[in-house]
């Protein structure tokens, strides 16, 4: 991160460092709320903001992200409310429901398979000439899965307006990137598909997004796919029923920790005279209250009454499922008269 | 009106959507310039052209999994599987994937996509082309499972299934696809979603079954002394329990057929859910003929493995007898 | 002997077996290194090596398919799946490849291996993991399905299941790999294919379950003035018929409970059998206490959703009143 | 197919030819004997047979084979009896029971699933130190599959001596190779996975085992996977329910004809003066004489009795299947009583 800066508006690059300081303090307070029960599994992506981050910025308002389950930094900038990765770790039901305004799936969990549905995403965009890209970001664990291969082949044979977007972070859990694959990068893995191949520094926000904004240009343009790699690093643990100290060693973390994006950016924004110790307070204080807010936000969700489960089955409710619901209704209403809460087991 | 075969009122019913709406496309393997290897999409790329009539590189997974993206992105997709044996290649894409937008996503995104699929025995295939697997599906919410065995309810649910807001899988028995024609109207109509067929009224026993045994079930009947109701499911999921029910009130007897094997077979959900809401209705155990517990069998030997006129009539006799 | 939890005597008797067969190897995600996400293979690649203990990239298909090869080829592969719902991924590995090696070469080859999958519900995870699919596998020729409940059944279990020569699938409820201990044997014991276990006899209405709902069985017929006959059916395929079967004879009344969802679940085929079976022995419908038939739910609703003490009582209430 | 002569003994050069015509003339009366209601669907390799021979004559009588159901001329020529291929289409049981004296897996139909079979075959070759290598043959259509992908990532993680033979014949029933994939080879998918990937003339059965020859000695010695593509073109019908003329022009299949592997073959033997009239006379009238005799095998099998279905479900009948078995067993002996046959439909 030295030399010529890159063309883009101050206030951009600031704003990206205000994104990736607001979601690292996110970060930090999702795996708190999980450690005092608030929420339930949560995958946390320290370390890896500046490559979500740099990766959605090139993207058009009404493109389409098909992304994993450790995407909320890049979410979060898009424009899913920071409520959302709560309520989807709390396991609430409108977790998975993404604003009307966005054209963002829903998280899913089932490694790879979203890469499917980006390429089905950007085939309806081109019939349809919208002219939307479709994006789809996944994992290194996810580039040995069939649906990897399937997806890659099936958007270069349709020459489909996809860009398939690997955040090698270095760990499939406790698989190193080593022994998922017997390849210097994930990158070269375009050539199976004669589709462009890039390899970035994806702990450089700068160099992310400059690359990911010629190669969103060059998609939508040219309607046919890219495969871009993202090399960066999870700083913490899987998810919080993970404990990384049983397969990784303390000198990689320090190491990880050592090219903190965050640290990096931060020591290239103030060289550049774009950030001092008061902005940066602030920054952070605003950091705080966002997440303060969205925190806020899940607690006044409530309690979701548990017939609901029926509503989103089917766009119309088959007669089983009328009176399977109606019985639970009845069973958790008589419950709550009795004062007996919720039907636990 | 005209004479038709299924695959012939299949192809129709494609077309017809084909022409009607422009965000219906036809997708699989040899769909296109082959016309499907048993000719159910005949004549459709050349009428509708390639953008909208695709083959599609040799993916199961990618098949479903693109038509699930391509149905949220506003197309409705009508994918077909080449043989239902090769679904497990795109299970996950079924059960995990298109099963699960709508509720994934608490109703911000569908995926009104239907899958066919050719099936079922008789025809001498190589091994895992003929296969049953209707209970996988039946058994995951999300997804509508439906199987016509008539020319005429093949068009109407078919056009039926594409309209469906939701995922349709569409299973073609093989063994009917060219078995015998039927009239059939040339234009538009629809087979209500979720209604059985009563195919022949009886009073003491109930015969249900759906696709390729229900003209063996229709033939058992006409043979026997006995006096059957025949019910055609159709629709698997869901199944109308109330044309089943008041058939076994009425009767006081069933027994259900279908070629899938025995054990966890959808047969079993007809049987345990008959005993449970017609308990005092009901004279005999319900009785099941299905293939039996082994993989489908090589050609040589299918005929005496899948459920035919013999065993159907031997089960009647054993539940009036009971 | 000594006080094991369900995840410790799953391991126990990976090392048993890692120690006496050199051909036993396990493999799966994250199993080696970090011994397993539930800690079930913990301390076995320390042990064994990483030859015998090895992770795997992040693919299903080839996890169940190499390890159809490699039991072709000789060896004895106890493969993890982590958690069930992603076995849709390998559903062809499974139910068209390694149920069918012996039948495909009638005899000429055979696939010993072991494919073992935590499950079930209650335990607040992301979608799909706490998905109950046993349906799939019991409706599979070929496969051995089987699911222990306590420490011990475990253990045994998955000693005998090693030593099948066809492939098995070991089931593991997640809830109950630390909820209990109970007395384990060091030593080597197996317990015999096919074989219920009796938990509790009783006279006036039987209780059939397998996995996460036994104990929940056990807690309703503790609290309930009815005499129950509880079983665990432990092998899901085959079921253990004379055990059902003998049961229902005595007591007239029986009630399933399982976690899946309802529709064509394994429920229907315990009940289906039942009636047919034991149609003149019943004084009421063999009820069926389930999911619901919905995508399994997210953590907030799960309580309500999954079978409980409740649900248990009032179906045994309603047989009783029938 | 000129120039220096390749290192192999005259002998093997006539004896592949004597395969080839053998085979060739198996191709033709399976069709013919399937045209007339002796066996079922049947899948010609017509066209692939020095692709197929060439393939197999590096491998040691122990290697193992895991290929497709278009394999029969490399399968026969390892040494597969003639009659198995007849089993096969005519839906007898012993279709898939090989000869135990081989390591060649039952045909299965699966697109793509066999490769990871070949892949668990070469890992437990390696574990036991057999010294085996596992082949698996597969078509240019496998390559869209994820289990291709999955095979290929394995293997090259896990250092497998593992032979992933591609038999590109241009089609996939109806789908030429250009919309299977938009790669100029299924070599160059080796890239994708660090390992070694060759692109043949399959129609050269000296190149095909020259190349061949390497490769096995390579796998068996370094235990790393390679690639190989065979290109080669399917001369008939997909198979005997298909009908090409549908999908392809007059002008292409005249084009594969004039590039018969045979034709060329018998010219370069004939030049080299290995091969004259009489001796292919002679070797046209065994190889007639072979069919005629796994013909007659075919016809002394006669028919099975249905209830031995349940006989390799699993090693031991649990009871249910047991019961199963001895009612249609009755039933089926009631019937032949009758004198009724063998309970049709
Ligand atoms: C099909 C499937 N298999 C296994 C899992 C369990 N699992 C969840 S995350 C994960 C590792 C994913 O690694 P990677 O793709 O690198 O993404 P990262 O977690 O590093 O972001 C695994 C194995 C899963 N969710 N889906
Ligand atoms: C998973 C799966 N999908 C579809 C089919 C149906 N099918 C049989 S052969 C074939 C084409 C195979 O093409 P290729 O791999 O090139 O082999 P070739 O037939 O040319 O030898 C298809 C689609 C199948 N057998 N398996
Ligand atoms: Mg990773
Ligand atoms: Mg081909």
């Amino acid at each position: 991160m030295v030399g010529t800066p890159p063309n883009v508006a101050e206030d951009h690059l600031v704003d990206w460092f205000r994104w990736m300081i607001t979601m690292r303090t996110f970060d930090q307070r999702a795996w708190n709320l999980q450690r005092q029960g608030k929420i339930g599994t949560y995958a946390p992506f320290s370390g890896q903001e500046a490559a979500q981050i740099g990766c959605m910025s090139a993207l058009r308002a009404d493109d389409w992200i098909a992304s994993s389950y450790r995407e909320w930094a890049g979410l979060a900038y898009f424009g899913v409310p920071l409520v959302q990765p709560l309520l989807s770790s709390a396991g609430h039901p409108d977790g998975g429901c993404m604003p009307e305004s966005l054209n963002v799936l829903p998280i899913q969990v089932v490694i790879g398979a979203q890469l499917l549905h980006g390429v089905g995403l950007a085939w309806a965009s081109k019939l349809q000439q919208q002219g939307r890209v479709a994006m789809t970001v996944f994992g290194d664990g996810a580039t040995s899965q069939g649906d990897f291969h399937e997806a890659l082949n099936l958007a270069s044979v349709m020459k489909l307006p996809a860009i398939f977007v690997c955040q090698n972070n270095r760990w499939a859990i406790s698989l190193p990137v080593e022994r998922q694959m017997n390849v210097r990068s994930v990158a070269q893995r375009a050539l199976a598909y004669d589709i462009d191949g890039f390899r970035v520094d994806g702990n450089d926000v700068l160099a992310t997004a400059q690359v990911m904004r010629s190669v969103v240009d060059r998609v939508r343009q040219e309607q046919v796919p890219v495969l871009v790699e993202l090399v960066t690093y999870r700083l913490g643990a899987h998810t919080t029923a993970d404990d990384p100290t049983r397969y990784r060693d303390a000198g990689e973390q320090a190491a990880g920790a050592a090219a903190d994006p965050l640290v990096r950016y931060a020591a290239y924004l103030t060289a550049q005279g774009l950030l001092d110790a008061a902005a940066r307070a602030r920054m952070q204080q605003e950091a705080q209250s966002a997440v303060d807010h969205a925190v806020a936000e899940l607690e006044r969700r409530g309690r979701v009454d548990a017939w609901t489960v029926f509503d989103q089955v089917y766009a119309t409710r088959p007669a089983q499922l009328e009176e399977q619901r109606h019985e639970l209704q009845q069973r958790v209403l008589a419950h709550r008269a009795d004062g007996a809460g919720g039907g636990a087991r | 009106m005209s004479q038709m075969t299924m695959v012939q009122a299949i192809n129709h019913a494609l077309r017809l959507e084909l022409g009607r709406n422009e965000r219906v496309l036809v997708l699989g393997e040899d769909v296109g310039r082959n016309g499907g290897v048993f000719r159910a999409t005949d004549g459709l790329m050349a009428a509708f052209g390639p953008d909208r009539v695709v083959d599609m590189p040799l993916a199961e997974s990618a098949i479903v999994g693109a038509a699930v993206g391509l149905a949220m992105g506003g197309m409705c997709p009508v994918a077909e599987i080449q043989f239902l044996g090769f679904i497990y290649e795109a299970m996950d894409q079924m059960a995990s994937q298109a099963a699960r937008v709508r509720f994934r996503s608490n109703g911000r995104f569908s995926a009104p996509l239907v899958v066919r699929a050719p099936f079922g025995g008789g025809v001498r295939t190589p091994e895992v082309h003929s296969d049953s697997l209707e209970a996988l599906f039946v058994h995951t919410p999300g997804l509508y499972v439906v199987m016509p065995s008539t020319p005429y309810d093949a068009k109407g649910l078919l056009l039926t299934a594409i309209r469906t807001p939701d995922p349709v899988l569409f299973l073609e028995p093989m063994a009917l696809y060219r078995s015998f024609r039927q009239e059939v109207p040339e234009g538009d109509y629809e087979i209500p979603l979720g209604a059985a067929r009563v195919v022949r009224a009886g009073t003491q026993l109930t015969l249900v079954g759906w696709g390729p045994v229900v003209p063996v079930m229709e033939e058992a009947a006409e043979r026997s002394a006995v006096s059957c109701d025949i019910i055609d499911l159709r629709w698997l999921s869901p199944i109308d329990w109330p044309c089943v029910l008041a058939s076994v009130e009425k009767t006081g007897r069933a027994v259900v057929v279908h070629e899938a094997v025995r054990t966890g077979g959808l047969g079993a959900e007809v049987a345990a859910t008959i005993q449970e809401r017609a308990f005092l209705s009901l004279e005999a155990p319900v009785m099941r003929v299905t293939g039996y517990d082994t993989p489908y069998p090589v050609p040589l030997l299918e005929d005496d493995w899948l459920p035919n006129l013999e065993r159907i009539r031997h089960a009647i006799k054993r539940t009036m007898e009971f």
